[in-house]
Order: structure tokens, then C-alpha cells, then sequence
């Protein structure tokens, strides 16, 4: 089992993501139409695509590079809520990366750590608001503790993917306070939030990339 | 095909005169270019519309910008006496920073520009990120947020309420304000004026389908109605029976006049909107109920707009806005229009 | 109750914004009333909608009417440069000649009255009738029939082609041309040659449902559409399966350029209406379809109307109509016009 | 069985077509929502609402003056095909009929003709074109078969009716020629013309009120 992440790991992950994405379009598009305007899917399938499309244009090995052509791509190709908060995301985990070409796990977990701060700091929004928040935060924390853990990276990944997941599934009952579900008031109660579940496949995408 | 089908991933039937889901937007504007060409010039890559005359030097310049598919909001909008240029996004999607920003460069006449933004977090965001980039570029830009929409209640922790058909209202007054030379800062007072006095509230009676999911937004039965709804298919506060115009046009519009609150004496702009599939005998049947129901609260409607100005897609329904009125937004609001969708002189 | 409900003795579940099923025109027009009192007058006994300056001393009165359920046409067409008065009947069924008749007599300022006539069996005779006691009363009047639908096979023993979207245009450029103080006999000549030189063609996605009826005019399946509809809900010649906008845009062209023809070299302007619940976003990638149709033949679109100016209540579709150009019917066309729902100058 | 026909009973007759285009409303509409744009009820049943009031409002006895209330009321309040057409016919009834207060058998049949005729002037529709002429025309002709063969008063209009009614469905396969029903062409075959089906009502009806 590796103990780090090369830059074609990285490369691996963003490319799963945007499988992922593409793959789940539709059940993601599905969620936002219980709570938003049906447009997630559609959304992130397509800024992952122009994604994969830049990073692939790159020559080195800087994943910090990488990472912040992946968040320029979300920026100016998704729009939405997602555009600047996903874009964020990875702009910021760059920023925390720049000029590495191996992560361990301490660096992959300050890089997330990072991009959840962007995150945070872009849409203002706490835990149990119902957002993408709510499965990153978890997934940070169960990184950090695996680590203390002394726990080797592909446990650490995968007990953050878990907790993404847990994270995700426990949007289902909050009355959303932030996004376009927050209009719904009590209504957005019951139904899963979109930008928690693709967090969820980020994570995910990362257990099968760099496993 | 118009149909989204087997290949496509997102399923479903949509009937809609459209060639592929994926390139109705762009497809939108290259009509646009085609029709308008005389009054807007259309850039594709990042996509704005942009009056034909921009910038307009020594003018404030005033752009807005959001998802599509409220039509002819905002791209009906551009041209002398309203916006300078609008950045149209995705279907019910808010446009990236990069357009924004191209957008702002190119109708920068020296005097500043001002985004108009309506109230969801995407849009608010996106346009935060553009005035972040346009300010390193030396343009002075002010933002002014609008959120009329009385449905949702707002708090500090949320992300407030939406910003609807007062949208129409202040770009056409702050348009006017700039064309008569004020400056950024008078414009983007004069802008939070009236989102201060304006409030709106709308309703469905069926949902929409965005071409990119190709199913309705919601389901509503036979025999109800939403109340509350936003303009991006979203479901609204709570769901009725059907009930008859009159009664319809209390419910949208007690909570709107109570908000403000809009008083025995007041002036108003009634603008009622329809959501894009509702005919527009019935948007005058809405109107003339309003008209009672204001006239028996002594409330004068002074001036009035009734159409599809801000859409949702093919949903049936309609919205009721109200701005209060008075000499200066009244004079405004007269003032010479000249866009593809609003025009006067 | 805006649905039609048990004690309507035509059942079914219709959704609108209506407060009853019969008072759907009337109440309309009470609308109309309060909100465009700057504009027209409006008589309810019989009912009609006159411009308020009526009649204009010397100058040709141009009345039209029809079925309700078509809005903005007609009333949304009174005004300088258009129509002097319209008469509205209940939906989809064409006034009475008293209201013509009434009509007539408001806005005949001593240079005769033309009658601009959808050519629907219904439409023609009624307003025959008025015309006969009209002309009893001392008031010049001329009668054109529209007859510009090319998905009818025209022939000596039916009742001919449709009048659709060439409508809105013979009333626009024979506006102009009264405004211009032309003679009834030019007037009247004026139009037949716009209707001789105008064609149009339409298709719906979706039926629409009168509030008499309570059901809907016909049922399409999920992937159909109906190509050659009129204005009234009415079935198309033809059932196809749902295709992309380019096609469906080809399958109305083509007739309208095969049967005037419309050839190499020629201006037109170039329509496309939507059918009153598609949403403009559609009809810009309609109209832009149709503009590379056209290039494609050499034919060049030197004017443009894009909405929803003649429609059939909320259904979705669209209609394209092609009028060939020359100098004078472009000058009419561009000529300043101040209605309700088309306005320019 | 009475040999001729009072003007309380030419004002029950009114009534009864008035009731019954009322009944029958659904049905017309449905028939003209096939091949029409679904108001023939909706028009049949406003214009006779009026006319009965108009009819009620009369005094006297004069049979021509109260059809011819009917015809202007149809007239003024029908609008569409309908009214010009079923007004044309009420009023040339009328003019057939001035000053009359008790018609027989051959009053009403020439009235009858005379109706006809004005709504063939107004509409120049043919036999077999799918409109109402299909009902009226063999009505006419039946009367005057009966009267030829000696019959009463009330096999006649029995007789007339029945001819309505044949006249009415042989409509059904014919392609329109006539109004907005020849719009559809070859579609228009197969359903039964709804103007066609309101003259068989009103024949009917005066067999319900002259028996
Ligand atoms: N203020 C916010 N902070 C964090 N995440 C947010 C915020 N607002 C919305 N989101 C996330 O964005 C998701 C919706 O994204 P998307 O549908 O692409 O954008 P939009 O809502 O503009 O249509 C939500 O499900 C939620 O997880
Ligand atoms: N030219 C005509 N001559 C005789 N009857 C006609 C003619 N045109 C239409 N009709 C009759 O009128 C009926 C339709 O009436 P209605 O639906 O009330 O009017 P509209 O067609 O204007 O909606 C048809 O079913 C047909 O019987
Ligand atoms: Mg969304
Ligand atoms: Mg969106
Ligand atoms: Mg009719
Ligand atoms: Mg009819």
C-alpha cells in the first residue's frame, strides 16, 4: 500500500471525479430538483469535463498546478452555487500544494483541510446549514484523526469517504439554511442535499484513485 | 433531437424547440445576434450581450446577469435607458465571473459599473468573484443585491430572500438614473432605494422542465397550486388547492403589502408577470383583481407593467410586484426605453 | 373556482387564473380598462377596445376582432399606427357584428372605416353582417380578408386558407399608411397586397384548453407534434413525431417559401410567433434556425418580430410567417407605432 | 293531436331548444373539440340563454316577431359560425312567419324552407360539405314529403326529426368543405359535425313541444 500521492494520482482522481460526475448527473440533477433547480448534475458533469480538459493540457508535475487549472475550470465553466464553491475548493487546495509532486498524508489532508476553509469562507455557511459543508467538514476531521491515529493513507482515505458519506446521509433531515434549498424552509427537511452527496463522490473518487 | 433521448444522459421527454439540450443557450444567442444586431453585439466566449454602443462614454455603466430561462430577463433588458450588458448562465444556472468581468470591462465608460444582482448564493458569489478580478483591473464596480420576494422569510443565518420581479424595476429605473449622468455611487443609492420599497410574491399552477434534466421541477396535482415559488422551477412555500383568481391575488399580494407595509395613500408600480405559460388574458384578469383589492386598501396603482418579463421557462403562473412610488422613481421609471423587450419614449 | 368544477355544466379540470369560465373576456377587458386608460378606451356593451384619441378627423379607421384567446392580437394593437378599434369576442369564437358594427361607428372620422378580416367562416360572416348595417348607417367600409395559412390546401369550394400571423402585420403596415392620411381605397389595396405577399405556417407541442371547454383541444402523446395548426386549438393536418428545431423549422419554411415563392434576392421580414406558452428562449433558436434557412437560399431577412404576438392561449409552439419587402411596405413597417403591445418610433 | 301550432307553443319550443343546447353544452363542445376549436356548446348555449330572455320579454302573439327576437339575439350574442348562421335562420323564419299567431303544417314547413335558405345564402355550403345544411336539408324536404303524403302535423315533424337525425350521422364520414372543420382536410372524416348535431336538437325540440 503507497504512503503517498503522486501528481498521477492526482491526475487519476480528477479524472475519476469527472467520471463520477458525469456518471451521476442524473441523480444528482435528481436531488436538486426535490430542493433546487435541477440543474447539479448538469452543472458539475460540466465543469468537471472542461476540467479534465485543462489538466490534461498540462506538462510537469506540480500538483498544485493541477489542481488550481481544475478550480479555474469550475470557476469560469460551472456558474451556480457550485461553480465558485467547488472552484474554490480546488483553487485552494493548489494554493496549499503549489510545487509538490508527492503528497503524503499529512499534505493531503492540510489540502482538503485548506479548501474546505475556501469553502467556508465563500459561502458562509456552518455544519447542519444542508450543503456540501456538511460532508466535507467529517471528512476533514476523520482525515485528522486518522492521522493522529498513526493510521497508514488508505485507511485514512477511506475513513473520510466514510465520513463524507455519514455526513451526507444526515442532510437528509436538516431544514436547509443555506442555497436555493433554504427557500423551501421546512419542506427541504427529507431529501438528501446535492452538493453534500458529489462532496461525498470526491472523496470517494479519491479512496479509489489513490488506494 | 428536441426529445431528450436513449443517448442523452439525462433521460426523459422534454417538448421543447430546441436541437440539443446542451446547446440552448448558445443557440439563444446566436438568435439574439441575428435579430438584434442593430442594437446588441453578442460575445459568445464568455457569453455577454452588450448594447451596441458600449461603453457609453463618462456613464455609469450598469450591467446584470443570471441563469437563462427567464427570458427576456436580462438579455431583453440591454440597451439605452436600462442595462449596458447582461451575462447570461446555464439555464436556471448564474454566469461565471469571467463573464462578469468581460461584461463590466466592456461597458466601462470611466464612470464605474454597477452589477445588479438578484439574491442566490451562486449568483452573489459568482458576481463577488468578478468584482474581485474587475477591481485588479482598475474599474470601479458597485454592487447592489436584490431581494424582493416576500415568500421566503428572511433571517441572518440564511441565505435570505430571493430577488425576483423587483429585479426588472430597478434596472429599468437605475438604466434611466444613468443615462441622465449620475454617478456610481448615486446610481447604486438610488438602486438600494428601490430594493428598499419594492416586494414581490409568486405562484405556479405547473411546474417547469429544464432541458438539462427533462423532468418537471415538481409535481403538482390537477386541482392545486404553489404558492411562493421562486423563478427557477424550484417548489414554492407551501402547496394548495386551486382556488379562483380573486383569491389568488390575495394571497400573493396581503403579504406583500403587508410587508413593506404599503399604506392607505401610497403610490405604486403594480407589475404583474407572467411566469412564461400562463396566457395573457389571464395576466389581466390577475391585474384586475389587484387593482380592487389595492383600490379598497386606498392604494393608487400609478403606473403598471403586465407580461412576461420575468420568466420561468413554460410554467404557468404569475407573480405580483409592487414598488412604491414617487416623483423621482416615477420620473425614472417614464423615462425613454429603448430594448428589445421594454420600450418607450 | 378557476377550476371548472362540479356545478359547471362543462366539467373537467382546468387550471388557470380565472375567477369563472364566463366571465374570463369580460373581466379581461376590465383589466385592460384599469390599466391602460391612457391608451384606449373600452366598451363593454357591446365590447370593443378604442384607441382614445378615436375617431381621428380625415383619417381611415382600421377595426379588426376576433375570437379571444389570441392576446396580445387584438386589443393589444390599438393605438397610433395600428388599429383604431378591436373587437373581442368570447375565446376562440369571433365577435358579433354589433360590436363591429359599434365599433365602426367610433372610429369613423369621414375617410371610411377598413375592416381587416381573419379569414375563418365565423370571422367573415359576422363581420359581413355588421359591414350590412354599418353601410346602412352612412359609414364607408372595406372589407380584407386575410388568408395567409399555406398548411390549408386553398380551393374554390372550402372555406379557404386560415388568416394567422400575417395579421399582425397588415394591421401594423395599414396603420402606418392611415396615419400617413392614405385613402380608404389605398388602404385597402395596401393590404391586399401585404396579404398577397405574406405567407405562414405553424405547429404546437402542446394542445391549449378553452375555459368553456375544460379539456384539451386535442391529445398529443410525449414525442408527437402537430404541424399546420390555425390559431384556435384546432388539429393540425399532420401528427409527426417530436423532432429537432431545425427540422421542424424546415418543415414550416419550406411550404411558405414554395408557395408564394420566395426567391433569391428577395427581403423579407421574418415572424416567428410563439404560440403563448413557449418560452422565448425557444423562439430565438427558431428564429435563428430559420435565419441560416433562409441565408442558405439567398433570401435575406432584412426585418424581425420575435414573441408571442398572435397565440392560442397557453399552448406551446410557434408559427413562422414571411412577408416579402419592398421600400414602401419596409417604410410602413419601420413607421412609429404606440400600442399596448408593439411600440416604436 | 292538434293540426296546428300556437304561439305559446313556437315560445315552448324556444324554451326546449334553449334547455336543451344547455344539456347538451358537454356534448357540442366535445364534438366541435375534434374537429372545431371546442365552443359550439358553449356558443349554442349562450345565444339561447339570451334569446330566451329576449322572447320572454315580448307581448302578444306574433310568431314572426318572437323568432326573429330569437335571431337577433343569436345574432348579437353568438358570434362564430353559430351565430350568424342559426341567427340567419330564426330570422328568415321570422320574416316567413310575420304577424302569424298559429302556423299548420305547411306554415311551418315554408318557414322552415325559408331558414334554410337564408343559411345557405349566408354560408354557401353545399350538401354533404359537413355543416348543419346536412340536418336542415333533408328536415325541409321530409316536411314536405309529409305534407305531400296527407301526413299530420305530428308524424311530419316526427318525420322531419328522423331525417335530422339520419342527415346528422351521415355526417360522420364525410371530409368537411366548410367551415373550421375543413381545415383538418382527410382528418375531419369520422366525427360527426357538431352544427349538424345542434339542428337535429332543434328539430327534436319541436317535436317535444308541438306533439
Ligand atoms: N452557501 C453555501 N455554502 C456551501 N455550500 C453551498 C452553499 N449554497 C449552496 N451550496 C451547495 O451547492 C449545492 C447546489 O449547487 P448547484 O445546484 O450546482 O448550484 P445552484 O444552487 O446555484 O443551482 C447545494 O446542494 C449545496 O450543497
Ligand atoms: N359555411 C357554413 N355553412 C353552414 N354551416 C356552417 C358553415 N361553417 C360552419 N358551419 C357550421 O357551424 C358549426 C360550428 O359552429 P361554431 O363552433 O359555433 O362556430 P365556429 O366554427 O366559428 O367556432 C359547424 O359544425 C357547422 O355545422
Ligand atoms: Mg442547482
Ligand atoms: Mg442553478
Ligand atoms: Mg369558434
Ligand atoms: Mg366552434
Amino acid at each position: 500500500m503507497a504512503s503517498s500521492i503522486s501528481y498521477d494520482q492526482v491526475m487519476a482522481w480528477i479524472h475519476r471525479f469527472a467520471d463520477v460526475t458525469i456518471e451521476q448527473r442524473e441523480e444528482l440533477t435528481r436531488l436538486d430538483t426535490a430542493i433546487g433547480d435541477a440543474d447539479h448534475g448538469t452543472n458539475m458533469a460540466r465543469g468537471m469535463r472542461a476540467a479534465v480538459e485543462r489538466v490534461d493540457a498540462l506538462d510537469g508535475d506540480d500538483i498544485g498546478a493541477a489542481l488550481k487549472a481544475v478550480g479555474m475550470a469550475l470557476v469560469s465553466k460551472v456558474g451556480g452555487a457550485a461553480g465558485p464553491l467547488y472552484g474554490t475548493l480546488f483553487l485552494q487546495m493548489g494554493n496549499a500544494t503549489g510545487g509538490r509532486s508527492e503528497l503524503d498524508l499529512a499534505g493531503w489532508s492540510e489540502a482538503l483541510d485548506a479548501g474546505l476553509k475556501g469553502v467556508v469562507a465563500r459561502g458562509k455557511a456552518e455544519p447542519e446549514d444542508k450543503t456540501m459543508v456538511d460532508a466535507l467538514t467529517p471528512a476533514v476531521q476523520a482525515l485528522e484523526h486518522a492521522q493522529n491515529d498513526g493510521a497508514d493513507l488508505s485507511a485514512a482515505l477511506a475513513q473520510s469517504a466514510e465520513a463524507a458519506h455519514e455526513g451526507m446521509e444526515k442532510t437528509v433531515p436538516l431544514v436547509a439554511r443555506k442555497g436555493r434549498a433554504s427557500y423551501l424552509g421546512e419542506r427541504s427537511a427529507g431529501h438528501q442535499d446535492p452538493g453534500a452527496t458529489s462532496s461525498y463522490l470526491l472523496l470517494q473518487a479519491a479512496v479509489d484513485s489513490f488506494g | 433531437m428536441s426529445r431528450v433521448d436513449g443517448d442523452n444522459p439525462n433521460g426523459g421527454d422534454v417538448k421543447k424547440l430546441i436541437n440539443s439540450p446542451d446547446d440552448v443557450v448558445k443557440e439563444e444567442l446566436e438568435g439574439i445576434a441575428a435579430a438584434h444586431g442593430d442594437r446588441v453585439r453578442v460575445s459568445f466566449d464568455p457569453a455577454y450581450i452588450v448594447r451596441v454602443d458600449a461603453p457609453v462614454s463618462g456613464q455609469v455603466g450598469i450591467i446584470s446577469g443570471g441563469g437563462s430561462g427567464h427570458e427576456p430577463m436580462h438579455g431583453g433588458y440591454v440597451g439605452r435607458g436600462m442595462l449596458d450588458a447582461a451575462c447570461p448562465g446555464e439555464v436556471f444556472t448564474s454566469p461565471t465571473p469571467d463573464q462578469m468581468e468581460a461584461a463590466t470591462k466592456a461597458v466601462d465608460g470611466g464612470a464605474g459599473v454597477l452589477h445588479i444582482v438578484k439574491n442566490y448564493t451562486g449568483d452573489v458569489m459568482n458576481f463577488e468573484m468578478a468584482a474581485e478580478i474587475a477591481s485588479g483591473g482598475g474599474t470601479e464596480t458597485a454592487a447592489v443585491v436584490i431581494d424582493d420576494d416576500v415568500a421566503v422569510k428572511d433571517s441572518l443565518y440564511t441565505a435570505g430572500r430571493r430577488g425576483v420581479g423587483g429585479t426588472v424595476l430597478a434596472e429599468k429605473i437605475c438604466g434611466a438614473a444613468a443615462e441622465q449622468g449620475k454617478s456610481l455611487a448615486e446610481v447604486t443609492e438610488l438602486c438600494q432605494r428601490v430594493n428598499g420599497q419594492v416586494r414581490s410574491m409568486g405562484m405556479a399552477l405547473t411546474p417547469c422542465i429544464t432541458p438539462g434534466a427533462g423532468t418537471p421541477s415538481f409535481e403538482l396535482g390537477d386541482d392545486e397550486m404553489e404558492i411562493g415559488i421562486g423563478i427557477h422551477g424550484e417548489p414554492g412555500r407551501e402547496r394548495l388547492p386551486l382556488e379562483p383568481a380573486a383569491k389568488i391575488v390575495e394571497r400573493l399580494t396581503m403579504p406583500i403589502v403587508e410587508d413593506l407595509p404599503f399604506s392607505e395613500g401610497d403610490k405604486v408600480l403594480a407589475f404583474v408577470n407572467g411566469m412564461g405559460g400562463t396566457p395573457l388574458i389571464e395576466l389581466y384578469i390577475v391585474y384586475n383583481e389587484l387593482n380592487k383589492l389595492l383600490q379598497g386598501r386606498g392604494i393608487t396603482i400609478d403606473r403598471n407593467l403586465i407580461g412576461n418579463y420575468i420568466t420561468s421557462l413554460e410554467m404557468a403562473g404569475c407573480s405580483i410586484t409592487l414598488l412604491k412610488l414617487d416623483d423621482e422613481l416615477t420620473a425614472l421609471w417614464d423615462a425613454p426605453v429603448d430594448t428589445i423587450a421594454l420600450r418607450w419614449s
